[in-house]
This record gives structure tokens, C-alpha cells and sequence, in this order.
């Protein structure tokens, strides 16, 4: 794979930070757009822009295509069973969110349980603690270990009859750690109960396919899959989608509207309120293209293979210490400087043109658990290169010059 | 694309002059159908016998001269016949407004194949396709006794 | 005012329609977006992207002055006192489901009652709905008139102690109604009782002063507004926003957490879960801009002369009857034809490149009320002319040729 | 923007040595701030007497270099001051940071002015604005019985 080429294909990259090449080590908070993505949304504005669903105009009609064309794709891509499980939302928080509140609306019980992990994002613990004061729901919290993995037994020993849902991450954005998503689906499985995977930090890296893992939510943001800002996308299986009731309500998701009630149609109508988010997801359709023409497979070949090398390289550098060391490891290597905080590390690399996120990362349960208030985080998308881990590398030493360390 | 085809005189004449826009006598089954989206709606009745033959059909609803002309044209050409047949029929019906493919029906004579055929011309306008496929949704499943009332946005 | 200079900075009318000049009536639906709005979305994703508020490199720092720059420009726009009452949403219907879900949960209680119209959208009882269902609220309808006018005495009659919001809509989108708003705030006052604004229709074209109209709750949706789609408007008032909780959960939007207890910060990042649409928001500052430098003012004079020319048209032509004769009415026309329904009409004129909306525009309660299933419905933005009202009458007269009327 | 002005060696020095980062004896006032996004937390502790003098002031926490020494510096410029001196060098430290003023403080001597001088180097980093003026901020709700919280992020 020619990484040069594909990452001349991301415009942001000819340009220059503080005169620097831009070295793009955040995008896991949110990754570059390809120039196809850019473009298709510029120009679906330009020729082919309407409202979708609601006029039967000609423009109307092509808007309307183009965007369940996007609803197919995303379908194929995970390998969903029906086009009807893909529900698009302002972002994976949202997902969460609905799931939340529907879910939670028509099974949770005061003295239910919640089980999460301490890995989650905050995305994957504040709508449960929403339930918690809501409905009176318990949540449990399944312990990671040293290396940053939580064990299926940790998850085990936390079941109970009470047990209502397990929301769990694929990919934790800090530690990196890649879940027993199989397993702890398996084990679910056998107790009836339903799984929730925050697809956040799998979908942009991970090969999917929702008929094999058989969880029963997964939402994934597209922003960090080389989409636009403002879609996530929650897929749910069908049987869920019946059964939920709706969340948002407005123009779109209704069937009747009567002075005295009003009934609603099926998935995925019923969870799309308004207008929704056009041109984006119009624009999305590219990013599916563009990952699926490099293959998602050779992505996380390639992933890995800087990842490793980022390790190898840093775990070199006697200042550096990493956080956690599972198995299993995404496209994020997290770590801290002695004596450095990691604010003042992603000034110091900033100035160097290398953009790395610093803070708890929306998981302050698990900085907690750790033991510090905050880390640096190096994440990784399908343009870097090992180039840039040098850069990297180079730039922490230089922290420590300027910290006379 | 072109208008003319769309709204062809036995189109217009359907859609003004719906045939059997009532409730049926004896009806046995019916079903209701909704297009959420333009407000379309369809009400239809059907007398099945024992012999899962279609005895008696109609319906009644408001909406675009394509979807009244649809349902009117559907009662005429399904009154009578087999369930089975109708079925084939409205197998076909749909996938002439989907992909366009003539819907030869051996069991159709000249005059209800001009008929029918004469709804071809909405597959040019894919706004339209719902209108012309609400009422033989509903058909089936007033057939079927699903009482899911049909919503074209599924 | 040039508006061919106007119109020539939105490319989509460079575009054929079926091989005609595209007469975009549809505005009410969603609007076109000028260049400079496209040209910004596109640039901000080429030069200038990355995730907001969350990192501390260059780019994250450049994107996030320009998203709370937004925040500013719409503060100045809708004379709001404070930027903190500016609460990014998805679209209007997030923003009236926002408050309903948070004033509901805090201030709904069995039989408590929320007054709307019978010219409401779905957005704004869709959501009032929901609270019917889970707390037992009453929603009472005021009644509009034969001209499409809620009189403020239909209003007051309606109002009891235990009337707890009044949400109406500031112009309707179907008979064009402005409605009487500084009247039904000046009552509500008297009675101590809150009240929502639904500004979609008003926005777009008219100047806004939250200050001196003194409403508690006021939404818009930016498409409708020359804006990216993706993006609505909650403005609130602040003393509301301090008292209401959160409404999604996720990151960004918390204070503390702990594995017991999470609290939050204020508006309006309580209310801003999760990663927003950066580059939408971004883009939408051109929009405000745009608007401002033609002028709203300039907007609505121009609006309101073509609407004129188009109902006095229209009256002409016998076979149309336009419905509803608002004495104060927005830039909307909505209409049926003798013996041809709405769909029918809707297909016909775009044979022409007229494009309008047929069908009940999400106001099935008022359709019902006027006793009809469906009308067309011509809406106009900045770009429409004298002669697009011509092309319509035109188009008109076609669908009664070809229905041999 | 240059990384030798933000990390000058007197803010190195605070920010490995904090002065003050201890519970004062005394102390009749405090209150806590939070930066939400980073993690960065400070309690500000102070004796206020009652002439409204600044007997003694000492902060805890955790956070980047420029927050910590930030805080450092605020107390030992602060202790001693009366409150309304305080208060005016709080503002201008903030109008410093905001928009490059130079904090021209008549009560500041000259070595107290070259120690806040060197937190100028911040407002060429926007997004460290908010570490260098937690604790000041904090200082203030601290002084006056805010018993909010205070949050960057507001
Ligand atoms: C009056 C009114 N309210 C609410 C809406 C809903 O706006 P959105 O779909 O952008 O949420 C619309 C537009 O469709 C409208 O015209
Ligand atoms: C693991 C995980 N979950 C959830 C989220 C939230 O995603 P979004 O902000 O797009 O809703 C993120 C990203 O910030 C994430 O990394």
C-alpha cells in the first residue's frame, strides 16, 4: 500500500502548521476528510441539493436516492441483516443515547442492572447514569486490569437476574485494548441479555460484520471514519427496532397525527425525527467508498504495523511510560512523561506541527483507576506513517529539553 | 420522462371516475393502507370465498389521481379472479414500477393488459411508485388478514 | 436589490431541471445554500479540521474559535443577551424535543397542560405528545380560523392554573400565518407561564430580537436559513437553561464523574453532548453572514412583494383556491387546484423545473381541520422572482390542460 | 508563538516547586475549580481577615505546568494584599491573557511584577488561557463565599 499516495489524497496534509508538516496523531478524537468526501458534499449543494422524503420535486427525488443509497452501503459494510437496522443520529453519543432512553423507557426497573466497564467513554456511562437517577438503575462497572484489559470473568462475576443490558466498548481510546467482543457476546448470550458495543474506535479500523458478532446495538460516529461532522450511525437488530418506542419526535416519523393520538411506522422512519443531516450523510457514502477501495482489512494491516512500531519506539525512550498493555491493541498508544504534564506535551509537539490529544480523553473513571489526572494520546489513522513516529518521537525528547529533564 | 405517458386518458379516466369506490357487499376482509408522507389513503374490501377466489373488491381512500386510478384499476382486474393469480398479478404489477419489466400475465386478456399497462409510465417518476403500489399492498394484506395497517415508508 | 446577482451566488441554479431553469419554490422545505457557505464547509475541512474543545494542538484550537464564533454571530443576530443561551441542536424538532424532555421531567406533572395550535408542525406536538404519554400532560389545541389566524382569544380561553408552556408557531408552514407573538408572550406573562417559539418559518425572514420579544424558548433549523443542513438552533433563555437538566449525556457535556455520581457544568455545554457538527457550524457562520451583508430586513421587503405579486396572481387564476387570508402573512403560499390533487400538481409543475411541495407539510391536524388530505405549497427565499410566480401561474394552467379541465 | 516564552525558567521553577501547595493554617474560606476537559483541579484555600486583607493563601491540586505555577504565583503575590488589591490584579492578569495588555499595577513591586510577567507568554497559546487562570478565578469565588464550583468551562 502506498501511503504517501493515499494520504496526498486528504487535503489538509499539503498544508503547514506553525510552518511544520502536519503530523496527524488525533484521530481517534477525530480523523481527516478525503478530498472525494469533501468534494461529493460541495457538490451534491452545488447540483443536486433538496430536502429528502418530503417533496416530490426532481430534486427531491435525487436527494432522496442518494441518501438511502448511504443507509445500503452502511448496511453491507457491517454486513447487516436489513437496511431497517441502520439508524442515522447526530453522532454515536446520540446512539447511546437512544438506546438509553427507549430501551430504558420500556425495560428498565428501579434495582435493574447496567453493566459497563471501566474502560468506557463517558458516551458509554453518562446516558446510563441518566437511568440511574431516571429509573433507579444500578450500574456496575467491570474492573480493567494493569495491562488495561477487563476479562470476561470480570464481566461474569458482575451477572446477576437482574442484569438488563452490557454496554461495552470494541476499542478502549485510551489503552487501546481490543474487547473479547465474541466471548463476552457469547456469555450474554447464554443469560438472555441484550449488548450494547460502542463501535467508536472499531468501525474506522476494524472489519464488521453484524450478522457474525451478533450484538444487538453498535453505533459508530462517522466522523471518525474519514466522514463528515454531525452523523453516527446506531445499528440495532430489527427485533429491537420493533419493540423500541420512538425517540425524538417531529415531521417524518409519524404515520397518523390525530388531535387524541398519534401512531408511528416502522424502523428506520420511527428513529429519524426532521430534517436529518442531507448533505452529510449524502457525503458519507465517500467515506464508506474510500475505506472499502483501500479495503478496511489492509487498514488495520497497515495500523498495526505503525502501531507496533510506535510501541517499539517508544517503550526505547526511558521517559516515556506507556498506559496499559493488552493483547490486543488498536491504532492508539497512550502514555505519559515523567514529570511533564501531558498538557504542556501536546503544547511543546504542537509547536513541532505534531497534533496529539492530552486529558482524561472522556474517561475520567478509568484515569482514575489509573492514577493520574490526564495522558498524552498518539492515535493513528490510514495516513500515517512511521515518518511520523519518528517526528513523534523526536518531539518528546524535545519536552524533555525544554523541561530540563 | 414525459407527462403524457404518466397521465394517460384511461389514467385520468380511472382516476375521476374511480370504478367500485364503495364498501362492498358481504365483504369478508379488508385492510387499510397509509403513504404518511403525501397523506395518501386506502381502504380496501374484498369478498374471498371458500375457493380463495376473489368474489368482490373495492375500496375507497383519497389521494393523487395516480394512486385513486391505481386502486380503481386493481378492483377491475382482480374482481374474480383467483387468489393466486391476483397474487402473480401484483407480483408483477410491482416489478414493472420497480424495474420496469412488462408484466405478462397469461391469465390477462387484451383489454386488462392495456389496462394495467397503462400505469407503466409512473416507474419515469419514482415519487409517484408509492402512489400506484399502496393499494395492492393493501390488497394483500386485507388477502392475508394482516392487520398491520401498510405504511409506504417501511 | 439585485436579486439576479443574488440568485447567481447560488450555484444549484446553474443547474438544469429536466432540461428547464430550476424555479426553486421549496424554501419552506429547506433552502439553497450560496457559494460561500458550500466554499467555507469545504475549506474548514481542507485547511483547518479537527475535533473542538477536546485537544490542545493548533488545528483544534483554530476550529474550535471558529465554532464558538458561530455561537457569537448568531447571539448578535438574534439579539440574545447572553452566548450561553445559544444551544446547538440537529435540527428545530432536537430543539423542541430538547425542551420537552428536560422542561417535561422537571416541570410536567399528571394533568399539568401545554397549549399549542392547530397550525403546528409535527415538531412541536410530535414531542408535547411524548409527555402526554409518559407524564399524563394535557395538550390543548387553540383554535385558527377560516383566514388560518389563532386569534389571542382562542388562546386565553384555553389558559387554566395548572397551563404549564405555551409553544405556537411564530409563522406557520402552510397558510403563512405570522402569528401574533408579542400578544400571546405579553398574556402568558400575565399568568406566569413559559413559552416556545417555533421559528422555523420565522428566521429565515424575519428580524430577530429575543431581548425585546422576550420569549423563553426559541428554535430554528439552519438549512432553513441558507445553512448547512445537520444544524438547528435552541435559544433559551438562561435562567431556564440553569434549571433544566442535561438532556443527552456523553462527553464534553460533564463536570466530575465518579462511578457514583456525575455533575455537570453549565449552559450551554450541558446541553452539548458528544461531538458536534464542527464543520456544519462552522459554515453556518458564512450563512449568518450572507443574511446580514443582503440584509433581513432587505429579505423580508423583497419576500413580501414577491408573495403579494404571487397571491394576486394566483386569486386570478380561477382554479386555484389559496388557503388561507392571514392578515400578516410570511413568504408562503399554499394552495389546491379543482379536481387535481396536490401530488398530481406537484408532478406536472416539475415537468417544468417548478419545484414546490405537495402533501400535508407535517400538519396533518390543520389539513384535517380545513378538510382536506393534502395542498401545494409554493415558499420563497431571497433568490425568487416576479417570474418564477409566472412559470408557476404558467405550470398551473399546464396541469389543467393536461387533466382536460 | 515561541515555546521559550511559555515555558520561561521562572515558571518551571513554580511549577516544579510549587510555593504554597499546602492546606494555610487558618484558612476561613476556599473553593474549588475544575477544568472539565482537561482534568485540571485546584482548591484555593485563604485567610481573610477582618479588614479584608489576604493573611495567608495556599491552593491544591493537580495540573499542567502553567496551572500549577500559575497558582504558585497567584498565592505569593497575593498573600498579604488587601482584597481589593487582589482583586484588581486578578483583573488585570486576566485582560493580560485575553488581549496582551500589560498589568500595570502600581501596588506590585518590581519583582512581583517580572514573576507575573512571565504567565504573558500564554495568551499566544489560547488554549492554555484556561490553566493560567483556574486558580485566580477559583481565588475569587474563594473570597467571595461563591460556594459554585467553578468551571473553564462555563
Ligand atoms: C414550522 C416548522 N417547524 C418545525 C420544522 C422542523 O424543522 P426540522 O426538520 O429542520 O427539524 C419545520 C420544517 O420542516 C417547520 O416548517
Ligand atoms: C470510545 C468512544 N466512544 C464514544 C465516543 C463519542 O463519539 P461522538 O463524540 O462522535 O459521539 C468516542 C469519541 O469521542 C469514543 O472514542
Amino acid at each position: 500500500m502506498d501511503i504517501k499516495e493515499i494520504k496526498s489524497k486528504f487535503p489538509i496534509f499539503s498544508n503547514k502548521v506553525k510552518g511544520k508538516k502536519l503530523v496527524y496523531l488525533d484521530s481517534a478524537n477525530s480523523s481527516q476528510k478525503p478530498k472525494v468526501v469533501i468534494d461529493r458534499i460541495s457538490n451534491f449543494y452545488s447540483k443536486e441539493f433538496s430536502n429528502v422524503g418530503r417533496s416530490m420535486h426532481s430534486l427531491a427525488v435525487t436527494a432522496t436516492n442518494r441518501f438511502e443509497e448511504t443507509r445500503d452501503l452502511i448496511k453491507n459494510f457491517i454486513n447487516a441483516k436489513f437496511r431497517e437496522e441502520i439508524i442515522f443520529t447526530k453522532n454515536a453519543t446520540e446512539g447511546i443515547n437512544l438506546v438509553a432512553t427507549t430501551y430504558g423507557e420500556k425495560f428498565i426497573k428501579d434495582k435493574d442492572e447496567i453493566i459497563i466497564t471501566e474502560l468506557e467513554h463517558h458516551a458509554n456511562y453518562v446516558p446510563w447514569h441518566f437511568l440511574r437517577k431516571r429509573k433507579g438503575a444500578v450500574i456496575k462497572f467491570a474492573e480493567c486490569d494493569k495491562q488495561g484489559e477487563v476479562s470476561i470473568d470480570s464481566i461474569k462475576k458482575l451477572i446477576t437476574n437482574r442484569t438488563k443490558l452490557i454496554a461495552v466498548t470494541h476499542v478502549s481510546n485510551v489503552t487501546g485494548t481490543i474487547m473479547p467482543l465474541s466471548k463476552i457476546i457469547d456469555l450474554a448470550k447464554t443469560k438472555k441479555i441484550p449488548v450494547l458495543i460502542d463501535g467508536c474506535q472499531g468501525a474506522p479500523h476494524i472489519k464488521l460484520d453484524m450478522q457474525k458478532l451478533d450484538c444487538d446495538f453498535y453505533v459508530m460516529s462517522c466522523h471518525k471514519m474519514y466522514g463528515p461532522t454531525g452523523v453516527g450511525i446506531l445499528y440495532a437488530k430489527k427485533k429491537w427496532l420493533d419493540e423500541l418506542p420512538p425517540y425524538q419526535g417531529g415531521g417524518g416519523m409519524i404515520d397518523e397525527v390525530k388531535k387524541d393520538n398519534i401512531s408511528f411506522p416502522e424502523s428506520p422512519t420511527k428513529f429519524e425525527a426532521g430534517t436529518l443531516q442531507t448533505a452529510e450523510i449524502v457525503g458519507f457514502a465517500e467515506s464508506i467508498r474510500f475505506i472499502e477501495n483501500i479495503g478496511i482489512k489492509n487498514i488495520t494491516q497497515h495500523e498495526k504495523e505503525i502501531t507496533e512500531y510506535g510501541l517499539e519506539k517508544l517503550k526505547k525512550n526511558n521517559s516515556v511510560s506507556i498506559i496499559g498493555d493488552p493483547k490486543e491493541r488498536g491504532a492508539i498508544i497512550s502514555f505519559t512523561i515523567k514529570g511533564i504534564h501531558p498538557h504542556d506535551i501536546a503544547t511543546i509537539l504542537d509547536d513541532d506541527g505534531v497534533a496529539i490529544r492530552a486529558g482524561h480523553h472522556c474517561c475520567q473513571i478509568l484515569h482514575e483507576k489509573i492514577g493520574i489526572p490526564a495522558s498524552a494520546r498518539a492515535s493513528l489513522g490510514i495516513y500515517n506513517s512511521k515518518e511520523d513516529i519518528d517526528i513523534l518521537n523526536e518531539s518528546i525528547n524535545k519536552c524533555n529539553k525544554v523541561f530540563n529533564n | 420522462m414525459d407527462l403524457k405517458e404518466l397521465y394517460q386518458e384511461i389514467i385520468l379516466d380511472h382516476g375521476k371516475n374511480p370504478r367500485n369506490k364503495k364498501k362492498c357487499d358481504g365483504f369478508n376482509k379488508d385492510a387499510k393502507g397509509n403513504n404518511p408522507l403525501c397523506g395518501d389513503k386506502v381502504h380496501v374490501y374484498l369478498r374471498l370465498n371458500d375457493e380463495k377466489q376473489v368474489e368482490d373488491i373495492s375500496f375507497e381512500g383519497e389521494g393523487c389521481a395516480i394512486s385513486i386510478a391505481s386502486a380503481s384499476i386493481m378492483t377491475e382486474i382482480i374482481k374474480g379472479k383467483d387468489f393466486n393469480v391476483a397474487k402473480k398479478i401484483l407480483e408483477n404489477f410491482i416489478n414493472m414500477l420497480k424495474d420496469g419489466s412488462k408484466p405478462s400475465i397469461n391469465s390477462l386478456s387484451d383489454n386488462e393488459n392495456t389496462t394495467i399497462m397503462s400505469l407503466s409510465g409512473v416507474k419515469q417518476f419514482p415519487m409517484r411508485v408509492k402512489c400506484a403500489t399502496l393499494a395492492w399492498h393493501t390488497f394483500l394484506h386485507a388477502a392475508e388478514n394482516n392487520k398491520k395497517v401498510v405504511n409506504t415508508e417501511e
